[in-house]
């Protein structure tokens, strides 16, 4: 019994830890209706900063994460200032293309600025090791990445989603003419979301990167997984993105635990199933 | 007919002539093909090297008749250049080792698996669209490199006998016999694949693009041709893969990874989709540039490959042969044809 | 009367709880040139597109020629003569008219799948598609891109993408709409020249073309049909004064 | 007079230094390793290896002046390595060869490699049987793969620890290394507890860890050749508390790599592992090896094995050179020189089999640890003479 709930809750923390990789992409792809796959590299470089404050600047971990969240998400507008603005009424595969360029060249910078093996991360000791609650021996580091993930999540659907920002921000993208009329600042509002969506990546990439190990190539080899929660979520819904995230967590652990021989094959066969039964995303708005 | 009144046999005419100009061969077209073969007697020539451009050609054109004809994007198109490579493979390995009917054979293979993935997804589009042709990719992907017993795994199929074609041309390491069997055969399947794009069916492809509701309501199977654009276009696919795996001898996980159909998609749009050529000037573009930035900067070369991509995005919107034509077309000031 | 060619019975229909009808019956004989009126969201255009296939009832059935064809694909029942126009363009724009007109004439005719031979092979269609566009007055336009056609010449092509098709039941959704005075005329002009037994079915605003073009008319109003009477009864009548000024 | 002077001179410097090109006839030498993507490590220590030894012993061995031409094979992608092979051979005409690297490009360019007689060193690729019977002219500086996965089972037993859990990866070198432990295994009469595959890319490792815990396991051996794997799996398995509750983690130096051992951080603490090399070997080649290298290469870039073993190729080539002194550069001369030749190399003594150029070396099992706050692997106990069967 307690293994099997330790399964379970290793599988939400996996879920939470998908959505804060994620959940960057989300944001720009709902809102902006734009497809960012360079969000990856901003998770990348958002490790890196990690990295450097912690490690070189001897910063605390948890000031470091706002310095990566305002540091990302300050990179990110440079970036849409200086490029993405001029794609936004581009086609999906365009901007699938310009961003992905834009991932290959951010590899080949990293190797540069950080060289081309894998960051050390010296955790604070009270996030390493196990907790006891409720007779489950828990890792640390996961109840913090749920409870991370969950206030981030709250934040964001109560903050993006259902406020008044959320609708300007669509408005502006659905039709930018009517609501500059109506005296909305559309420049600003996107930069504003793409320094969001930014900075989120950055914190997704600083909480997963010491997990999973950063190198340059860290956006290539997660960017399949940040693309199968966000569509499967449905474009434009955080809420989407947070349901699929920990759905395919769960069931990711689940089946790792009980079918180890499939190996990543539930995964993959959940994607397509749930791509087949609807296309547009479990919560997605529909073409 | 009773209530047509009989056109004037001019304006007849020119319908006759318009669709015939069409479908005729231009002379760079010619042009085109003719440069190609004679890059082997160019001396110092890398022949390996340019058959593997004719063959990313080739696999970049079958995602053409998807993409830029009826407009379905694909991001698990390696799945059907993999299936003719390992089937090619399998074939060399267990003693069919005759070259063009185990070409025929993959292409066959490729082809009922295009018809299935096409049946799976004919009511899917956009976004979902590519997520299941990227999970059907990385399902088999998984697959191929797990069943060591089967695939040999990572190491790839090994013992593949590939005989000389038509028993006279053996495959050496110079790239002889590779080079003019991948162009022979890739010119063949664009001659068909020419044919294809001007035939009425073609026209139903580039009809459905533009606008599929209408189709049905003029009566168009719709789904059906998804499933026979698919099953074309793996079928094409699927000649790449085993021309690879033939002139090479060898096949590995690679040739079906995640990373090469975005990569095929990638040459196609640097090309230009829709033109029946984007596919074989993409590939030219992206495998040289890649061989040569791959061997002036080995380490760094992913950089300038991103860069190529930003440009060719920034500046040739559509790809590189649809913008040189409308740059052509300025310059000469003649009407343009209608693209099709 | 020489019998009904396309009826529906009870048909129901509802999107979530809003429910669009509540079971219509309604007949169109052969040969009949019948207008549908009614203001706006009475449910026309998605009658048309139920009898159309394009939207499946939630019951009732819907008969084509003797044949219930309530679960068969919109384009078996194109097959079966059914055609339709969308009340907003739904053309071709990369391609221009000839080849528009030609790929509803491939269809037609089950040649669409032919993948060995060229377009230019088709000679008989190309000469029926240059005919039919020379009688809409669209021959000059043939090698225009669809997409940079003036307006008035899209709204023909729409048409003439119908007619094409040689039609036993065309249902045309707002063929006026957005054009002059003068130019509606024509285009119903066209039409009368069709063959005798092609039933026409129209919803149309413009109620002078209603009154001169239209056999019967239906008036449609939230959901239901009120009223079906010959044009002059219906110009008469009280109840599609109040339909149309009341509520 | 003067004049004939003159052109008599220029004759005689003419014919001299013409002698001299034939004294210093060049030898091209291909490099063929990944630079980019997932598995570039490998190369770069390749080249600063070679990079190294050259500054080191000069650039004339046997008076022939050496020419590098590098190509990237951008990973295990044999379609890729065959090309670059096949135009490394005939277009730039090399005549010797270091790498590619891993065992499906070894295959794939073993057949080129044949017709055309070039030799060359293995450096990156364990796979049994891919070295003297795939191509007559190769020498593996690298390791088998039964060197690395053979002796932590008899190992392992002698320490008392019998009930292993055994975790690969899912794919043929994780097969291959999961069939050669199990054997050894069985021989030294331990118990197979449990078996796992688990897929290559993989970022979540919790279910595998709980099936390992409910196997109540003395010790768990894995093999994860990739950075990001072994970091994900020996950090799951610190974290979840299973190493602090006594399992002991074993494994192929894979795991504890210098190359990425830092990013698996404290986690790494007493793994035990099997490995041909550690910069922490106790030889004076040894530290003169780590001090110029790290010279070259500065203190960020730690030494791995594809340096070693890139560097022992090099010796191996200007010993083979050196042979040949005087003499036109001759490529089945070259192989069979090296045939049970035997260097002193930083990681100890190796010799290169009679019969098929495949590698006799001693294998460390090594313990982590830190060593003046720096991860290292400490030697701890010595197989000497491993055969590569």
């Amino acid at each position: 019994m307690a293994s099997i709930l330790t399964v379970l809750f290793n599988g939400v923390a996996y879920g939470f830890l998908l959505f804060v990789m994620s959940v960057g992409l989300s944001v720009t792809l709902g809102m902006m209706n734009f497809v960012n796959l360079a969000q990856a590299s901003f998770s990348m470089l958002g490790g890196y900063i990690l990295v450097t404050a912690m490690q070189s600047h001897g910063l605390p971990f948890l000031v470091c994460l706002p310095i990566v969240f305002v540091l990302v998400g300050a990179v990110s507008v440079i970036v849409e200032r200086l490029i993405f603005r001029h794609f936004y009424k581009t086609d999906d595969l365009t901007q699938v293309l310009l961003t992905i360029g834009l991932v290959f060249m951010s590899i080949a910078m990293a190797t540069y600025f950080w060289g081309g093996s894998y960051q050390r991360f010296d955790m604070p000791s009270w996030i390493i090791g196990q907790k006891e609650i409720f007779g489950l021996t828990l890792e640390t580091y996961r109840i913090f990445l749920v409870g991370f993930g969950a206030v981030m999540a709250v934040a964001l659907i109560f903050g993006l989603e259902r406020t008044q920002l959320g609708a300007m921000v669509r408005a502006c993208v659905d039709n930018r003419r009517v609501a500059g009329a109506c005296g909305l600042n559309t420049e600003l509002i996107f930069a504003f979301t793409f320094a969001i969506g930014g900075g989120l990546a950055g914190l997704g990439g600083a909480l997963s990167a010491n997990l999973l190990g950063l190198d340059p190539n860290f956006p290539l080899r997660y960017l399949v997984y940040i693309l199968i929660v966000v569509s499967v979520g449905g474009m434009g819904t955080i809420t989407g993105t947070l349901i699929a995230a920990l759905t395919l967590g769960i069931a990711d652990v689940l089946g790792k635990y009980y079918f180890p021989q499939f190996g990543s094959f539930i995964i993959y066969l959940l994607t397509v199933a749930f791509m087949l039964w609807r296309p547009h995303g479990l919560l997605g708005r529909g073409a | 007919m009773s209530v047509m009144e009989p056109a004037p046999a001019a304006v007849s005419q020119s319908g006759h002539d318009y669709f015939a100009t069409l479908a005729r061969w231009k002379i760079w077209e010619i042009l085109f093909w003719a440069a190609l073969a004679g890059c082997y007697f160019v001396p110092e020539m890398d022949r390996m090297l340019m058959s593997r451009v004719i063959i990313w050609g080739l696999f970049a054109m079958s995602l053409d008749i998807l993409l830029g004809y009826r407009g379905i994007p694909s991001l698990g198109h390696a799945v059907f250049f993999g299936t003719g490579a390992y089937v090619a493979g399998f074939c060399g390995k267990y003693g069919w080792s005759e070259p063009i009917s185990a070409l025929f054979f993959a292409m066959a293979v490729a082809a009922a698996l295009g018809w299935l993935t096409g049946k799976l997804v004919q009511r899917v589009a956009g976004v979902g669209l590519l997520m299941v042709t990227l999970g059907l990719n990385l399902i088999l992907f998984d697959f191929v490199l797990r069943s060591t017993d089967l695939t040999g795994g990572d190491d790839g199929l090994q013992g593949i006998v590939i005989a000389p074609v038509l028993n006279m041309f053996r495959f050496d390491i110079y790239g002889r016999t590779a080079f003019w069997y991948a162009l022979v055969v890739s010119f063949i399947l664009f001659i068909a694949t020419r044919i294809l794009v001007n035939s009425p069916f073609g026209l139903a492809l580039i009809g459905a693009r533009e606008n599929p509701r209408r189709m049905i309501t003029l009566g168009a199977p719709v789904e059906g041709d998804v499933s026979r654009a698919f099953m074309i276009a793996a079928a094409i696919a699927g000649a790449a893969g085993a021309l690879l795996t033939q002139t090479t001898q060898t096949v590995a996980p690679p040739t079906l990874s995640f990373q090469r159909s975005a990569d095929v998609l990638v040459i196609l749009i640097i090309g230009g989709a829709g033109r029946l050529y984007g596919g074989f000037i993409g590939a030219i573009v992206f495998i040289l540039l890649q061989d040569y930035l791959s061997s002036i900067s080995p380490v760094y070369w992913y950089f300038w490959i991103g860069l190529l991509l930003v440009v060719i995005v920034s500046f040739f919107r559509k790809g590189l042969l649809p913008s040189l034509d409308a740059l052509l077309q300025r310059f000469i000031k003649r009407k343009p044809d209608a693209p099709s | 009367m020489s019998g009904i060619i396309l009826e529906t019975r009870h048909m129901r229909m509802a999107f979530g709880g809003l429910v669009i009808f509540e079971g219509i019956d309604f007949a169109l004989r052969r040969g009949e040139r019948h207008a549908i009126i009614g203001p706006n969201g009475a449910g026309k255009t998605t009658f048309v597109n139920l009898v159309t296939g394009l939207l499946k009832p939630i019951s009732g059935t819907i008969w084509l020629d003797g044949q219930d064809v309530t679960r068969q694909s919109p384009q078996q029942r194109v097959k079966s003569g059914l055609v339709r126009t969308f009340q907003i363009n739904s053309l071709f724009k990369a391609l221009n008219p000839l080849e528009s007109v030609l790929l509803a004439l491939l269809e037609r005719d089950g040649r669409g799948r032919i993948a060995w031979q060229k377009v230019a092979a088709e000679k008989q269609q190309i000469d029926e598609a240059m005919a039919l566009l020379a009688r809409f007055g669209l021959a000059g336009d043939a090698y225009t891109l669809t997409d940079s056609l003036a307006y008035g010449k899209q709204r023909l092509l729409e048409i003439v993408l119908a007619l094409a098709l040689k039609p036993k039941v065309l249902l045309l959704d707002e063929p006026a709409a957005g054009l002059s005075t003068q130019q509606g005329h024509e285009v119903f002009s066209q039409l009368a020249n069709l063959p005798g037994d092609t039933a026409i079915l129209f919803i149309e605003h413009d109620m002078n073309l209603v009154f001169q073009y239209a056999d019967i008319v239906s008036v449609f109003a939230a959901g239901s049909m009120v009223l079906q009477d010959s044009p002059e009864n219906v110009r008469k009548s009280p109840r599609v004064r109040e339909v149309y000024l009341g509520a | 007079m003067k004049t004939a002077l003159s052109i008599l001179t220029a004759a005689t410097l003419a014919t001299v230094s013409a002698q001299g090109a034939l004294a210093q006839e060049t030898v091209k030498i291909g490099v063929l390793q990944s630079y980019s993507g997932m598995t570039s490590l490998g190369g770069q220590q390749t080249d600063f290896a070679i990079k190294t030894f050259m500054q080191k012993y000069g650039e004339t061995p046997g008076g022939f002046k050496l020419q590098l031409i590098r190509r990237d094979t951008t990973g295990p992608n044999p379609e890729v390595a065959k090309r670059l092979v096949g135009e490394v051979v005939t277009r730039e005409k090399v005549q010797l060869l270091i790498g590619p690297d891993f065992t499906p490009n070894t295959l794939a360019a073993a057949p080129i490699l044949t017709e055309a007689k070039v030799p060359s060193f293995v450096t990156g690729a364990a796979t049994t049987g891919i070295v003297g019977e795939k191509s007559p002219y190769s020498t593996r500086t690298f390791f088998a793969t039964p060197q690395l996965c053979k002796p932590l089972a008899p190992y392992a037993v002698k320490q008392g620890w019998t009930k292993i859990f055994v975790v690969v990866a899912d794919f043929a070198p994780g097969h291959e290394c999961e069939k050669f432990f199990v054997e050894a295994l069985k021989e030294a009469n331990g118990t197979l507890v449990g078996n796992l595959r688990t897929p290559l890319s993989n970022p979540e490792y919790s279910g595998y860890i709980q099936r390992i815990r409910d196997a109540k396991p003395d010790g768990v051996f894995i093999f994860m050749p990739l950075g990001e794997l072994s970091i994900g799996i020996v950090r799951a398995i610190n974290d979840s508390g299973l190493k602090a509750s006594g399992l002991k983690i074993m494994g192929t130096g894979d795991i504890t790599d210098e190359g990425y051992i830092d990013a698996v951080g404290e986690a790494a603490v007493g793994v035990i592992t099997s490995g041909i090399y550690s910069t922490q070997h106790d030889s004076a080649l040894n530290k003169e090896f780590v001090k110029s290298y790290t010279a070259v290469a500065g203190e960020k870039n730690r030494i791995g094995w594809s340096a070693v073993s890139a560097w022992d190729a090099m010796r191996l080539t200007y010993d083979a050179l050196d042979a040949q002194k005087g003499q036109k550069f001759d490529g089945e001369k070259f192989a069979a020189f090296l045939r049970g030749h035997k260097i002193e190399s930083p990681r100890g003594p190796i010799t290169i089999d009679k019969s098929n150029g495949d590698i006799i070396q001693n294998v460390y099992i090594r313990r982590a640890e830190r060593v003046n706050g720096v991860l290292q692997n400490i030697e701890i106990e010595t197989f000497k003479d491993v055969s590569f069967k």
